[in-house]
């Protein structure tokens, strides 16, 4: 029943938005149906939490087990407070003329209806149905990147658009294949594409369909994961949109993205009888992201981008533990999932208005932010150590397990993510300080910026540093066995 | 219910301590409450942890699991002898700084300070459960909560860009530093690594390694606890960032977090590891007399005072690595007499300049409140406007340049002690290697005096060089009351050394399973035995006070006390003039030419037609050229090359799409 | 202990009662090789007597650390003095302090000398200290290098020990002692600012080192300054002779041998004086900056010392 | 018997879509390019059907039918009216040395063939060897992505991928579930629609459909 709710109500707030959104009002509909929606998805998680894994629908259309509930209450959580955070950024926006009530329009009812894709694209069990959220997800944030219009925008909308139609049209290509595998052995018909059949008789599945499905899956899904050299779109994007979207972008669509990509890795291992080709490209994958998006920090100007760079760097870090496998690896991605998405989300609210105050996204231009407003000032450089993994926030918690687990179980990647670690860090650093500190010549806010979320998210990333819920360390824990620990 | 144990209040003092960081943060307006009510309640949790710390030297080890962590490891802690000692010196010198702060901080606002105070108290917290965690991650998160907190008190004053540039070098490094150590965890883990249980220091204390990655696991160490203790090179932070800082957290950082930094090496090579071999020893050995003479010689060429008690650090640094070494060939030698000496001397080297440092450090503070002025070119004289500041500098000085009767004699004389008794090592080489390496020790030693003479003579005697000076105020009560305490300190670690190494009998038990015999009395300090040497600063403190007096009213009483005033002599020159005197640049000069071949000098020197003649002398380090900027010139042109990737045309970027999915179905079907 | 007690302080009384005239027998020597009249023996008590006599002349704005630090460095010489044993070997001060302590000792003394000398401002004041210890970080690596030679033999710091290892027991030969003596002379030298180091008797202020520091002293401040150098000078040369020839000193409790060790004591000094003098007058000063030379050679041949007691004598 | 007919016709069905997409590779012309791309449509379309008949697979016609009318019907009707208000019309498309292209383009086949050799062994449907085809038409499309440099001749290259697509899961696997296939269609429904609107966009900021001026988003 929850399910339901879950799914409709963004799809009613989005139609909804498509007639109100550029009213007074809007952004409080705007949240008002996102808290709906955590809700829905808080009864969700209660009922997973009370009765275990379940599939939800007619004949099992949906299935929600750890690996994905909490992925689910995350998503739901972090619309929620990007919501709020939209409420004075996009008035802000507005005041400023950047936006006009057409866009604004525009902007609230994708926004709800881009939450929808992602939930249903994490509820559903059907690969193909997966597929189609996924898709679904680019279409309605493209014309979210261009809302400002500016040919900046346009161009790294068109960009976003083209990378990922592309990488999405090969994921499809890899369904078939493996909708052609199952085939073999379930039989046509809508079993043939649901995860828990295919799960049922992965062991049976034929490999060499297997590894070529993965290649296009991988490739596909890993464009919008953001993996080097997949990733072109990711910077562009996230620099170029509005920074809500930026946040929702880092925090949540890389994660069902590499959701997706994990489903598929489950077939796969079950088909190669643990063969860890899917691993192996994995992690090869997740050590290029670490490294280039490390060096390529340094080279950044423009704030956005920087921190676009710094989510492909840590979707590599993710995607490398997932590729080790194991259980304390698979554990340690899942919590860096969950940490480096709060985080990061937090780190984009600061930073929008940050540059909101400035009117730039150039960093030489942001100064001094703990002049004027101290508390935008503390967010950003507090939620940039958290993201450069500096205990005791939650994000070192993850990279402690996953650096030793690296060290005794491949010595040789860790020269890499060090030195990708250390440059990040500098990099980063160096570019934040001067930003939080000094001398300042900035105006102070039109408005109260919302900062509420920001604190919100660096709270619990540092609760998550210090302590983590026992049935969220069950949840990660059943999660990492799922995926091969 | 079981009965509450000193950890329990260890623990109880640092969740206090946590406490009142939380409350400053809360008392954002009122800087009176803060200063009046926040810091003093903090002096009185690190009184408490220095008396913790004295119990637990004697008792046997405690530990407890707290409920948070990761789960599977949840946080660890322990108290036992060596945390015990560390927790003295905690708790000492930051109750001595402590004071120090409330008067130092007088004319700061209010919010501000709260944010300060905030930082402080967690820096405290921080270090304090670096000495009692027990397991790999609640270190990991203690140190770094240690590294950060240092890092926004260094950049209180961010205003100022060298600060902020002070300030990212110290937390980058910090961080490398960290990334290393974790790195030596993740060797060191307990049997089953694949258990995250496996990285609590009980799995490890009872894990054996084999050799190759146990020296993996301790070059590791040395380079991350190294970075912290400033071992050069990667020392470079610690001259940038000490001066930066306000002056209370400058004593602490140079007086009690360095020493966090020894803590870890002892507790990891010592405890963690076990049976460290010989040439161990011989690299921490040499890495540290590179160190101490390293540092002291760019102490010398320094013109900042901070900035020279600084490099001062890193010299004392080196002093503790290179004991630290030596009781590594000793306790590898099997001679557990000698490697009990050497780890004593470095006990209570460090105890000592948590004392002296902290002293001299709050003292420049109190100099830069009096006249605003860092620079000792712009300084001098001071002796005549601030006298309490000036008589206990003077101990302090001493005490650090190694002079008996004070303590920083002590240690230097045990440290010595052990030099001279290497003969004996089952390693030829080593046999007469080291006693160069002493000399070494000596050299260093020497220099240090040197040092402290142009320190406290440029600071604080001769003319003032600038006339405001005349205006210089002495500090107040609470600053020098908490360098009244530091000093005596100081005058009684250096009077009472046989007391002293019986309380580290337990530490240096603890670790190396044999004590130290003493053959001296209450009165005289006698490693081993007394044939071989003895030392009784207080025989030595009471004829020299006694001739001092008896020759002085000697004197008056026979001839005569008649004293006239006049000018200065000066041979007979009739205008005397501050400019006259030696500058700081003017009296490192010797030093700059003796030891040019360490650094770099730049100077502009006038030539004898200039209309204002302008001199300026800087000695640089070159390790920053030889190490710090290729590294960053690499780093620079390999972004470079990445970012070549990102150049904009969309066809490219599917061209890598392409290539890869070529690439990878090659890979897959080959 | 009794006995102890009242050799203690005969010893250091003697101490105090030579130095002038160890300082008194250089200068005539020096004086006769130079082909000059020399100077009554007795110079320097009567140039003491004197400055006793004046009234003392203090700069307008020196401080106590100035009027005090005479007495201190008097008093550090004096101690160092009643250590090192010259006529008997049970000394109770002794244990208070081993070679190394007497070296801390000299150091201290010589750092309230500098700072004293910092203490007016003047230009030379600032020049001499900053050469006085330079001088004094070459000088002393090297003293300790001699030391520990000297402490290889008899396993021990304690001068007591090692005069006892040297000369109350089975005579042997040590030619790493040799090597350390020649050290320990060119290290004695810079300490007690001597030719070539240091001229004593320049009136060249620019040249100066010992004396640069002490131009602002008078009278009886200067007096104790002078006769404290005299007893440095005199400690040292004890020293040398309790470390490379002992023989003669009287053993622990034997106080029929005190007659010939004072003997003994006088018949070294007065050749040890007069090879200083002759040396002094055969060498000229060398310029500062060569000193560091000169010392880093004293420092190799304690070295070189060490490594022959290794290769030969263990 | 029939079947072996109907297979042949497929074949030659899955041979004309390869036809068609090397003929879209080199052609300059984008009104030349939209009608082979509604060619290429109603040969998907037409296999589809004939599938759907002779293997009895219902839902396939449906799939037949959404395809023909998406991709003969209304995609072509959308872009030649979009051409016409952007008077895109005569615009020739630079293309680089078709020679080379073209020989890319016959190593990639050859490759596609190489690789569904082995799978389309162990289809159970009549139509296997289909497959390789389909893999070549996505390869193909995806190279003509990669040459062109203004943005419909791009997006019709990605609509032709799609159409690669359909031909692997139609002809491959005799469908996808219906589901599934409708929301495939609708995806490509709200892309085309989508691309519309950033058309116009694009028209409106830089005055042209070149992409050479959207390369300014890069790494100095």
């Amino acid at each position: 029943m929850e399910m339901y709710w879950l799914l409709g109500l963004p799809l009613a707030g989005g139609i909804t938005l498509a007639f109100w959104g550029h009213r007074a009002h809007a952004p409080e509909i705007n949240a008002a149906f996102s808290l709906a929606t955590l809700i829905a998805a808080g009864w969700l998680t209660a009922h997973i939490v009370a009765e275990g894994p379940v599939l939800i629908g007619g004949d099992g259309w949906f299935y929600i087990d750890a690996f994905n509930v909490f992925l689910v209450a995350l998503t739901a959580f972090v619309a929620f407070t990007t919501a709020l955070f939209s409420r004075p950024y996009m008035r802000i926006e507005q005041a400023h003329g950047r936006v006009n009530a057409a866009r604004l329009r525009l902007y609230h009812a994708s926004y709800q209806l881009f939450i929808g894709t992602m939930l249903l694209a994490l509820t559903t069990n059907n690969m193909g149905i997966l597929w189609v959220a996924m898709e679904a997800a680019t279409l309605t944030t493209v014309l979210l990147v261009s809302l400002y219009r500016t040919p900046a925008a346009l161009e790294a909308a068109w960009k976003y658009f083209i990378l990922c139609g592309v990488g999405i049209a090969l994921a499809l290509f890899g369904t078939i294949l493996l909708y052609f595998a199952a085939e073999q052995v379930l039989g046509a018909g809508g079993g043939a594409l649901s995860w828990t059949h295919l799960n049922a008789v992965k062991t049976r599945l034929e490999p060499v369909v297997l590894q070529l499905a993965f290649v296009f899956l991988l490739v596909g899904y890993g464009t919008k994961v953001g993996l080097v050299p997949l990733h072109s779109w990711l910077p562009d994007a996230h620099g170029e949109g509005p920074t809500p979207i930026s946040a929702v972008l880092s925090g949540l669509l890389l994660n069902v993205a590499l959701y997706a990509v994990m489903r598929s890795k489950v077939l796969v291992d079950g088909a190669l009888g643990g063969a860890s080709l899917a691993g192996a490209l994995m992690m090869g994958f997740g050590l290029l992201s670490v490294l280039v998006a490390a060096l390529l920090i340094r080279r950044q100007t423009d704030v956005k981008r920087m921190f676009a760079y710094s989510s492909i760097e840590h979707m590599g870090l993710i995607t490398f533990a997932f590729g080790m496998g194991g259980m304390v690896a698979s554990f340690a991605a899942l919590l860096h999932m969950t940490v480096h998405s709060l985080t990061k989300s937090a780190i984009f609210y600061a930073v929008g208005h940050a540059t909101q105050k400035a009117g730039t996204q150039v960093m030489e231009d942001i100064r001094g932010l703990i002049k004027t407003n101290p508390t935008i000032g503390w967010g950003l450089i507090l939620g940039t150590i958290a993201i450069l993994g500096v205990p005791p926030f939650g994000v070192f918690a993850s990279e402690f397990l996953i650096i030793t687990t690296t060290m005794h179980q491949h010595p040789w990647a860790t020269p890499v993510l060090l030195t990708a670690l250390g440059v990040a860090f500098a990099a980063m650093f160096g570019r934040v300080q001067p930003m939080v500190f000094g001398e300042t010549t900035l105006p102070r806010l039109p408005h109260q910026p919302a900062l509420l979320p920001v604190f919100v998210h660096l709270a619990l990333v540092l609760m998550l540093g210090l302590f983590i819920p026992g049935y969220l360390a069950h949840w990660y824990r059943q999660a990492a066995c799922l995926l091969g620990g | 219910m079981p009965e509450t144990t000193l950890l329990d209040w260890a623990w109880a003092v640092v969740l206090y301590w946590l406490g009142l960081a939380a409350a400053s943060l809360a008392l954002q307006t009122q800087a009176g409450l803060t200063r009046w009510v926040v810091f003093p309640l903090g002096i009185l949790g690190a009184a408490a942890m220095a008396v913790l710390g004295a119990l637990a030297l004697a008792s046997p080890p405690t530990q407890f699991i707290l409920p948070i962590g990761l789960p599977e490891l949840p946080f660890h802690l322990r108290l036992d002898a060596l945390s015990g000692f560390f927790l003295i010196l905690l708790g000492v010198a930051s109750s001595g700084v402590g004071i120090y702060a409330i008067g130092y901080f007088r004319h700061m606002a209010a919010g501000p300070l709260a944010v300060l105070s905030l930082w402080y108290h967690l820096f405290l917290a921080g270090m304090a459960l670096v000495l009692l965690a027990d397991d790999a991650y609640a270190f990991m998160v203690a140190w770094e909560l240690m590294a950060l907190a240092s890092y926004f008190l260094v950049t209180t004053d961010h205003k100022i860009p060298d600060i902020r540039r002070a300030g990212f070098l110290y937390l980058l490094i910090a961080h490398v530093g960290a990334v290393a150590l974790l790195l030596a965890f993740g060797v060191l883990h307990g049997s089953d690594p694949a258990r995250m249980a496996a990285y609590s220091f009980d799995a490890m204390r009872e894990n054996t390694l084999n050799p190759a990655w146990a020296s993996v696991t301790f070059l590791l160490a040395l380079f991350g606890f190294g970075a912290k203790a400033g071992l050069v090179p990667l020392h470079v932070w610690l001259p940038e960032a000490h001066p930066a800082a306000p002056s209370p957290v400058s004593a602490l950082m140079s007086g009690v977090m360095l020493k966090t930094a020894i803590y870890g090496l002892l507790r990891v090579s010592l405890d963690l590891i076990g049976a460290p071999p010989a040439w161990w020893g011989t690299v921490a050995l040499s890495l540290g007399l590179v160190t101490a003479l390293y540092g002291v010689i760019f102490a010398a060429v320094q013109s900042d005072m901070k900035r020279l008690l600084a490099w001062s650090s890193i010299e004392n640094i080196g002093f503790i690595i290179a004991a630290f070494g030596l009781t590594l060939i000793f306790h590898a030698d099997g001679k557990g007499a000698l490697a009990a000496l050497t780890l004593t001397a470095l006990l209570y080297h460090a105890l000592n300049h948590a004392l002296f440092k902290s002293l001299l450090f709050v003292g420049t503070g109190s100099v830069l409140h009096a006249t605003g002025e860092r620079r000792m070119g712009r300084l001098g004289g001071l002796i005549r406007f601030m006298p309490w500041t000036a008589w206990l500098m003077l101990l302090g000085a001493l005490a650090i340049a190694g002079l008996p009767p004070l303590n920083g004699f002590v240690s230097e004389w045990l440290l010595l002690q052990a030099f001279l008794l290497t003969p004996g090592l089952t390693q030829p080489y080593l046999n007469m290697a080291i006693p160069v390496a002493a000399a070494v020790v000596v050299l260093a030693a020497a220099l240090a005096a040197y040092v402290m003479v142009k320190f406290y003579g440029v600071i604080f005697l001769g003319q003032p060089r600038d006339p405001e000076l005349n205006e210089a105020h002495e500090a107040g009560w609470p600053e020098r009351l908490s360098m009244l305490g530091l000093a005596a300190g100081c005058v009684v670690l250096g009077l009472v050394p046989s007391q002293m190494i019986g309380w580290l009998n337990p530490v240096v038990e603890a670790l190396l399973q044999q004590t130290l015999p003493n053959d001296g009395n209450w009165l005289m300090v006698a490693p081993l035995s007394a044939q071989r040497a003895s030392y009784a600063p207080l025989v030595f403190l009471a004829v020299v006070s006694a001739i001092t007096l008896l020759v002085f009213f000697g004197v008056k009483y026979v001839y005569h006390g008649r004293v006239r005033r006049a000018a200065p002599w000066d041979c007979g020159y009739p205008e005397l003039d501050a400019r006259m005197q030696d500058s700081a640049e003017g009296f490192g000069q010797p030093i700059r030419l003796i030891f040019s071949a360490f650094m770099r000098v730049e100077r502009i020197t006038p030539d004898p037609f200039d209309r204002q003649p302008q001199y300026r002398g800087d000695s640089r380090d070159k390790v920053w050229l030889w190490l710090y900027q290729p590294i960053a010139a690499a780093a620079a042109w390999l972004s470079a090359q990445a970012s070549r990737l990102q150049h904009g045309r969309i066809q490219w970027y599917l061209i890598y799409s392409f290539a890869t999915l070529i690439f990878l179905l090659v890979f897959v079907t080959r | 202990m009794t006995t102890g007690i009242a050799l203690q302080i005969g010893q250091t009384l003697l101490a105090l009662v030579l130095a002038p005239m160890l300082m008194g027998w250089v200068n005539v020597c020096r004086a006769w090789l130079q082909g000059r009249v020399a100077p009554p023996l007795l110079q320097p008590y009567y140039n003491l007597r004197k400055l006793f006599h004046k009234d003392a002349v203090l700069a307008h704005d020196a401080t106590r650390l100035f009027r005090f630090a005479p007495y201190i460095i008097f008093a550090c010489m004096v101690l160092a003095a009643g250590i090192v044993p010259t006529l008997a070997n049970d000394l109770p001060f002794s244990p208070a302090a081993d070679v190394i302590a007497l070296v801390g000792l000299f150091a201290l003394a010589r750092v309230f000398q500098a700072l004293a000398a910092l203490d007016i401002g003047t230009a030379f004041g600032s020049l001499g200290a900053r050469r006085e210890m330079l001088i004094a970080f070459l000088a002393e690596p090297a003293l300790l290098m001699v030391f520990f030679t000297a402490s290889l033999i008899s396993q021990s710091t304690e001068l007591p020990h090692i005069v006892d290892r040297l000369a109350h027991q089975e005579f042997a030969l040590y030619p790493s002692l040799a090597f350390a003596a020649v050290a320990f002379w060119m290290v004695s030298t810079a300490e007690n600012a001597r030719i070539p180091v240091d001229n004593p008797t320049t009136h060249l202020e620019l040249t100066m080192i010992h004396e640069a520091m002490v131009l602002e002293y008078s009278a009886r401040h200067l007096a104790m300054i002078e006769w404290a150098v005299a007893l440095k000078l005199f400690t040292y040369s004890t020293l040398g002779i309790a470390l490379f020839l002992p023989w003669g000193i009287a053993p622990a409790g034997d106080l029929n041998a005190l007659p010939l060790a004072l003997l003994a004591l006088a018949l070294k000094l007065a050749i040890g004086g007069a090879a200083l003098a002759l040396l002094e007058t055969v060498n000229a000063k060398m310029r500062l900056f060569r000193a560091p030379e000169f010392l880093g050679t004293a420092f190799l041949l304690a070295v070189l010392g060490m490594l022959t007691h290794f290769l030969l004598e263990v | 018997m029939s079947l072996t007919y109907h297979l042949q016709v497929v074949n030659l069905l899955a041979a004309l879509l390869l036809l068609i997409a090397f003929a879209m590779l080199s052609q300059r012309r984008i009104v030349g390019l939209i009608t082979l791309f509604a060619w290429q449509g109603a040969a998907l379309a037409t296999s589809t059907a004939i599938v759907a008949w002779s293997t009895g697979q219902h839902h396939l016609y449906y799939s037949a039918a959404l395809t023909l009318g998406l991709k003969v019907v209304l995609v072509p009707w959308y872009f030649f009216r979009l051409i016409r208000q952007l008077d895109v019309d005569r615009e020739v498309e630079p293309m680089i040395n078709i020679p080379t292209t073209m020989l890319i383009g016959i190593i990639l086949v050859i490759f596609a063939f190489n690789l569904a050799l082995p799978i389309s062994q162990m289809a159970g449907t009549v139509t296997r060897s289909t497959l390789g085809i389909a893999l070549a038409s996505v390869l193909l499309a995806f190279l003509m992505m990669i040459t062109r440099s203004k943005a419909i001749p791009q997006v019709i290259g990605f609509l032709a991928m799609e159409n690669g697509l359909f031909f692997a899961a139609t002809s491959a696997t005799y469908g996808m579930p219906l589901v599934v296939e409708l929301g495939v269609a609708l995806d490509v429904l709200v892309a085309v629609f989508v691309l519309g609107i950033f058309f116009f966009h694009i028209r409106e900021t830089f005055d042209s459909m070149d992409l050479k001026h959207m390369e300014r988003l890069r790494e100095k």
